[in-house]
């Protein structure tokens, strides 16, 4: 043991270099030999090798769940890992103020909201409500953002006009519901809305959020920004200011 | 060996209970003196109106919209459509409803010896709906006495989520043969802000099924069929809430549906729907329950995943008096009040466990003969389901030493997925462990009476005390404690959130013999 | 949901063919977004897609934990599965003696023991001790069987002694350490050091077991049979019978 | 608050204790009138004498064995050996060694005179070591007070067990930085029938790790290093088990390891190690410990790996008693006792984890002021690492009800691999949890004196009390029981099992320096 630099790595069961690892999943498949050894060439499939199903269950009379442990032979290369790393300092509340009133010379717009039929909230409030998250108070707080917050459920249309009715700079908008990918289609339904309704140069910065997004997805999904587990608003503030506030050392991306 | 009980004081327990009725008799009376599209909607469902347009609009909705038309809902439907039935407009509900939307009947309101003989037709047709849903809660009754009820307390509550009915069906009847008594099928994220029932069965909801008369249907069905296998009765449950909460209440009667999910403030605080409108539909759909013969099972568990557990129990409290205030004087019995609180404290608490026993135990020694419905950890589960799995059995382990009447069953992968089948059945398996080899622990469970549970019990249950005393204060009491966050810390004004315009003020001549009959029955 | 034919299938979540999936693992990494999108690679390569990372936690400072929940596309064809089937009938205690009896005319000699370092003699015992597993007598209960328990760490020569000394018809071995591969290597150097000692003809049949065995494993191991999980002293009776009986009716394999 | 304790019949458990001597004496004048060839090279290894030949044959076997061959080993080692020096053969011990093994000495029995200087010599330089072992006692309670000793009981023990000391070493600091108390080292399979200690830091045991004494030394180290970055002294764990056990505790005295697994019956029962052997060599290894302030770790655990926790749970309580008889008369004091048990009982039995809470209560109570060490479910643990990690929960929950001082970390992977690095971790996360949200629970845990707990507990200690009689009733007591199998269900006779010939009866000139040191210091 002991953590290797960035080159290519295993994962580490007990011993540098072994490769275990621990995988479990249900085959459609009543239990016996066969659907063991069904298991088996999954793992083999995906690698494992050598693979042992450890347990097996059967579930009603068709399904059967296993676990299995084993060693898997890839390797995986850090140094090849894409990552959406922050390209934006992290400012106080006081600096996002201070940069927003003197580039601006006015509040900056931020309309939120949870669009489609997705009703958890508690994600948009942690970054936009005073109370805020981790410790850090959310966008209301700061004097310089106006913030309006839609709440729940709120329709894709609905929300292209309010953005139009605010005038607003930025639309921040939640998906926590993943399953048959609803928070994918709502965000593509959501931002073809928006460039629908503007043109470049007039669209709101579109940033959505939730804890199953895949970060580097944002282009795929024509938003410009995707935040994910974790974040908390200070993050959210000072990346606004980096793209919408113009700022005389740099010029606005 | 009898469960420990906690040993509340007595004279705050009255004091309590006072507080909740002063906070909710008037809004007892505003439900009183309106009506809703959804109440009028659900009197036309029990009549027999079923089916939708081509569109997928139900006939029932389309019959409102142009009684609404013609003549206003203040006075309810049922004067105008069933004078315009007696004036032989058409032969029957579904014939009138499609003549109406084509445009070809108008409607009016009668008055004198045509609305007596309209109310009378109405009463008939109605009834004999009613009657079918005595008859649906009579078969359940039966049922379980022939085939066998639930072997022990708690009952264990599955959810099944799949969005296909197709794909629950057979996961629900697996839950069952694994030692599920209860059956809860989810509803698609969607729904509850619709302003109409889907028709027919479903495949496509998102994190849940669309309920329908016929998913209610196919399911109860599967249910039956799984429960005669297993010689213990089975319950399905969905939910009447949102929008559309009296026709679901109407159709869970109609399905023998055994229990349904009917919170006082769920759909104001967590739909946004507009608190008049609920409190109206409320009232409707509890009296219908009542006379189903439906366990309600109440929501106070969500407002612990937007407030803190430990700071925000005495709203948990507060909103259990309140639900037991209005169930009861919509004619439901203890036994039919699943209350609902939750074991979501943070767990990196110190005493988290010992904290989460004395709230359970509050609320057992609080509705002593209530069945209350006990709800897994779900907003600090994490990814990390081996912790996960953890939680969940020191969740049932509580759950068994404070004597709770309906377990729902935590999932390891609650941050992650709608349950799969193997979480279903791996949670099972954590709760027959629980059950099996620590179920009487409650026999060595004896809280002291000045000890850290009792002392914590005492302390929620007097905040909970001066939190109704502080509603009292506000000008229009309960509406403005709603508006101003009090619960679930979300502000819901009474003039704002969703289907506000499907409320009406009755009139004088308001007339519906769906409510004469149901409180007649009280 | 519903149990498919043997045709081809996929891991099931909650909808026939989603083929969702759990997997953990500890990357020799410290937690940071490189690591989590090494472990996303991780999860590609074993043909994980989409894949989310839902759980990450530091372990020490140079290692992280991660649990990854996601979708394989791989296909399990159960019809391709290779099984080492039982080929051979299951007898009752009554009918092993009798066939033993009637077909050997004498009775029927078993030596077994754990070799190497091993210790764990509960699984042995569980065949030859009377007592059993799983509700079956164990071997020493059959009259027509006489049992040589020579119990745990019996070195290989010893054993190959004691095989010579009691004419051994069948050795039956105990493997249950697997920390690297010691099973493999203890049997291999048993089966090799009895193919010495013997020629084909007179050499006793060697039959091996353990919890982490690969049944297919035996001729590679050098072995006539391995027994894994659950096996019960009946199956071990029964294939004994079938494998060193002369029986009327079957001419001995 | 104080923990719930049982209330035992007094004079039962008086009576257990007597049994238990009366069991005991004969095997302690048994282990008197022999000596063995391990203790012997425990003898050469307190003066001093290390390393191994180019085979790796260790140079106190080397020189035992000549010692052997020329006079034989009635006398004991320490008359020959420093004879030999006296007489000028070798400067120094390994020289002697050297010369011996190459047959360039011969050895004699020295008398008179001769034989009065080779004790005087021979006392001093064993001496030295023991005042070596003196040294590394006081130097732990100097850390302990200094750099702090462990926040709470129970101590939090952690195994590693990778074969390669130096991946032993960084995942042993890591489970330290991650909130073990105690750190053990588990050895290779094959250790503990070795007749002799390998030399030197090892990489490549199975499933654990060889016993060297610069494995001992190199692990020390680090955790001295870890115990300070930490502020808390963590303490190192090993085997002083099997052929080699007075060596091996000799060994762990001079590295100041600070506790050892030693079981009175261990070796006899699960290594088939013959009975004389391992009770001539356990006595003298607990003397070493006594002398060492090494808290020893019982085996008790073990039995129930092999018989059922239930049936046998009486087995697991005469051990304990035994082995206290055992440990008292060598000279360890209650605070050195961890006595072993376990939760093994069948968690799909009925009542399970009361029946587990029964018998740590019982072992609480008989034992108050020793240090019990409570091990976690094995048998019963299954590929099934959910249902294992909830085990786990539930085990150390037990712990914590029942107030136990060294908890043995379970592993959801027990039935799989030796632990992983993240299985550590995730075990550590549960003992946390439980400790914390659970950990105060004992305060409403109150077994009734004549409920199921209490009931429980009496009646095993009764079955112990028969058992001990029954032992009694045998010929040759305690040797015909263990012959019998009695424990565990293993059957070992006297005269059988490996090790036998390394037993010399003792010469009534037989002289051994350490001994008369030790015996001393009682
Ligand atoms: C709380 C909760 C609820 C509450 C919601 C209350 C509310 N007002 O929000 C209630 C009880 C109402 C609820 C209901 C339902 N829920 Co819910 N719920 C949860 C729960 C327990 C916690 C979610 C949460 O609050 N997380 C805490 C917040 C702070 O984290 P977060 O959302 O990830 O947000 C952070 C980041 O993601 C990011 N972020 C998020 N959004 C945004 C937006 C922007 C612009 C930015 C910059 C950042 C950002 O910043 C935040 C702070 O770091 C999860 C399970 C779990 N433990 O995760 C289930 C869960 C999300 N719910 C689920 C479901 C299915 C439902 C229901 C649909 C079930 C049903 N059919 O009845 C209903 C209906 C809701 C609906 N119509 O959408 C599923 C979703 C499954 C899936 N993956 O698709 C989950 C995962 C539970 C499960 N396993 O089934 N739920
Ligand atoms: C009981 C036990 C012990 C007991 C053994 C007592 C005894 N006399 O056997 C004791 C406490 C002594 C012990 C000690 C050790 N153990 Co241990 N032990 C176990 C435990 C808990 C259960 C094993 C068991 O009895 N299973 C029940 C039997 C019935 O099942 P079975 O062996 O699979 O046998 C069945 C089949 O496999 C088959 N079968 C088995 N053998 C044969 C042979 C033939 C011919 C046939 C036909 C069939 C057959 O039939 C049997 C009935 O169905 C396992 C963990 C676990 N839960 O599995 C660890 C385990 C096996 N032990 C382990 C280890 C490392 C050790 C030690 C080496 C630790 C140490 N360094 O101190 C020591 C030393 C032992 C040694 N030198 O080998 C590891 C092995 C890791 C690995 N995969 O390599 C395990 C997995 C625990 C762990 N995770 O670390 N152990
Ligand atoms: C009372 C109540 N109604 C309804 C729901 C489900 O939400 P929805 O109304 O979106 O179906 C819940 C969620 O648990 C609830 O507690
Ligand atoms: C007392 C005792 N000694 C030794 C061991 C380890 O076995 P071995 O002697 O093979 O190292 C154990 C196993 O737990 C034990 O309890």
């Amino acid at each position: 043991m002991s953590a290797q630099a960035r080159g290519p790595v295993r994962p580490y069961g007990d011993t540098t270099g072994d490769g275990m690892v621990q995988l479990s999943f249900t085959l459609p498949l009543p239990h016996d030999k066969v659907a063991e050894g069904a298991a088996l060439q999954l793992a083999n499939k995906m690698g494992m090798d050598p693979a042992l199903v450890v347990h097996a269950r059967p579930i009603g009379d068709g399904f059967t769940f296993f676990v299995v442990y084993g060693r898997v032979n890839h390797l995986v290369d850090p140094s090849t890992v894409q990552v959406v790393e922050r390209d934006y300092p992290l400012l106080s509340p006081k600096e996002v103020n201070a940069a927003v009133k003197t580039g601006m010379h006015r509040r900056l717009v931020v309309v939120g909201g949870c669009v489609g039929t997705d009703a958890h909230t508690v994600g948009i409030d942690a970054i936009l409500n005073i109370k805020g998250f981790a410790g850090e108070k959310g966008l209301e707080y700061y004097r310089e953002l106006k913030v309006v917050n839609l709440g729940a459920q709120v329709a894709v249309p609905e929300l292209v006009n309010r953005a139009v009715a605010e005038k607003a700079d930025a639309v921040l908008v939640s998906q926590v519901v993943t399953q048959r990918d609803a928070h994918l289609l709502n965000t593509r339904e959501m931002s073809a809305a928006f460039r629908e309704a503007f043109d470049d140069a007039s669209r709101p910065l579109l940033v959505v959020g939730g804890p199953r997004f895949d970060e580097a997805m944002a282009p795929d999904l024509g938003v410009d920004r995707i935040f994910t587990r974790g974040t908390t608003p200070g993050e959210v503030a000072s990346y606004l200011v980096h793209r919408l506030v113009p700022d005389p050392e740099r010029k606005a991306s | 060996m009898s469960r420990p009980q906690l040993e509340l004081d007595r004279d705050t327990v009255k004091q309590a209970r006072s507080l909740a009725r002063k906070v909710g008799r008037p809004i007892v009376r505003l439900a009183k003196q309106h009506t809703t599209v959804s109440v009028e909607r659900a009197t036309l469902r029990m009549a027999g109106l079923a089916g939708a347009d081509p569109e997928g609009t139900p006939w029932v909705n389309r019959l409102v919209d142009v009684v609404r038309a013609d003549t206003g809902l203040e006075q309810g439907v049922a004067l105008p459509v069933w004078d315009a039935l007696v004036r032989g407009e058409a032969e029957d509900l579904i014939t009138l409803a499609q003549k109406a939307s084509a445009g070809s009947v108008t409607m009016r309101t009668p008055t004198g010896r045509d609305a007596q003989r309209a109310r009378s037709l109405a009463k008939r047709q109605v009834g004999a709906g009613i009657r079918t849903i005595d008859r649906r809660r009579r078969e359940r009754e039966q049922m379980v006495r022939r085939i066998g009820d639930a072997p022990r307390q708690p009952w264990i509550y599955l959810i099944v989520a799949t969005g296909d009915i197709y794909e629950d069906i057979p996961q629900a009847q697996a839950a069952a043969r694994a030692g599920a008594d209860v059956i809860a099928v989810i509803r698609s994220t969607g729904q509850s802000l619709l302003d109409y029932v889907p028709e027919g069965a479903t495949r496509e909801g998102f994190a849940g099924t669309y309920a329908t008369q016929e998913n209610f249907r196919l399911m109860r069905a599967a249910l039956d069929e799984t429960s005669k296998e297993l010689g213990r009765y089975v319950r399905l449950t969905n939910y009447a809430s949102g929008l559309c909460m009296p026709e679901i209440a109407t159709l869970a009667g109609l399905e023998r549906l055994d229990m349904m999910l009917n919170d006082s403030m769920y759909g104001i605080l967590f739909r946004d729907i507009n608190p008049i409108r609920t409190f109206v539909d409320q009232r409707f759909s509890r009296q219908v329950h009542a006379r189903a013969g439906i366990i309600i099972n109440t929501g106070e568990d969500n407002y612990l995943t937007t407030a803190d557990a430990v700071d925000a129990a005495h709203t948990v409290t507060t909103s259990q008096l309140l639900n037991e205030y209005f169930a009861k004087e919509a004619g439901l019995e203890d036994w039919q009040l699943g209350l609902g609180h939750a074991f979501e404290i943070d767990p990196d608490l110190p005493e988290s466990f010992r904290l989460e026993l004395a709230h359970a135990m509050l609320a057992r020694a609080l509705f002593p003969k209530a069945p209350l419905k006990w709800m897994p950890p779900t907003r600090h589960m994490t990814g990390d389901v081996f912790r996960g799995y953890l939680l969940d059995g020191f969740f049932n382990l509580a759950g068994a030493l404070t004597g709770q009447g309906i377990l729902l069953v935590g999932m390891m992968t609650e941050a992650v997925v709608t349950p799969w089948l193997s979480d279903r059945d791996l949670a099972l398996q954590n709760v027959r462990y629980v059950m099996n080899a620590a179920g009487n622990l409650h026999e060595d469970f004896r809280p002291a009476p000045d000890g850290f549970i009792a002392t914590r019990a005492a302390r929620v249950l007097g905040e909970s005390v001066e939190l109704m005393e502080r509603i009292l204060d506000h000008e229009k009491g309960m509406l403005d404690a709603i508006a101003d966050g009090t619960f679930g810390l979300m502000k819901r004004p009474a003039d704002g959130g969703r289907g506000l315009d499907g409320v009406m003020r009755k009139a004088p001549d308001y007339y519906n013999p769906a409510s004469e009959i149901l409180e007649a029955a009280k």
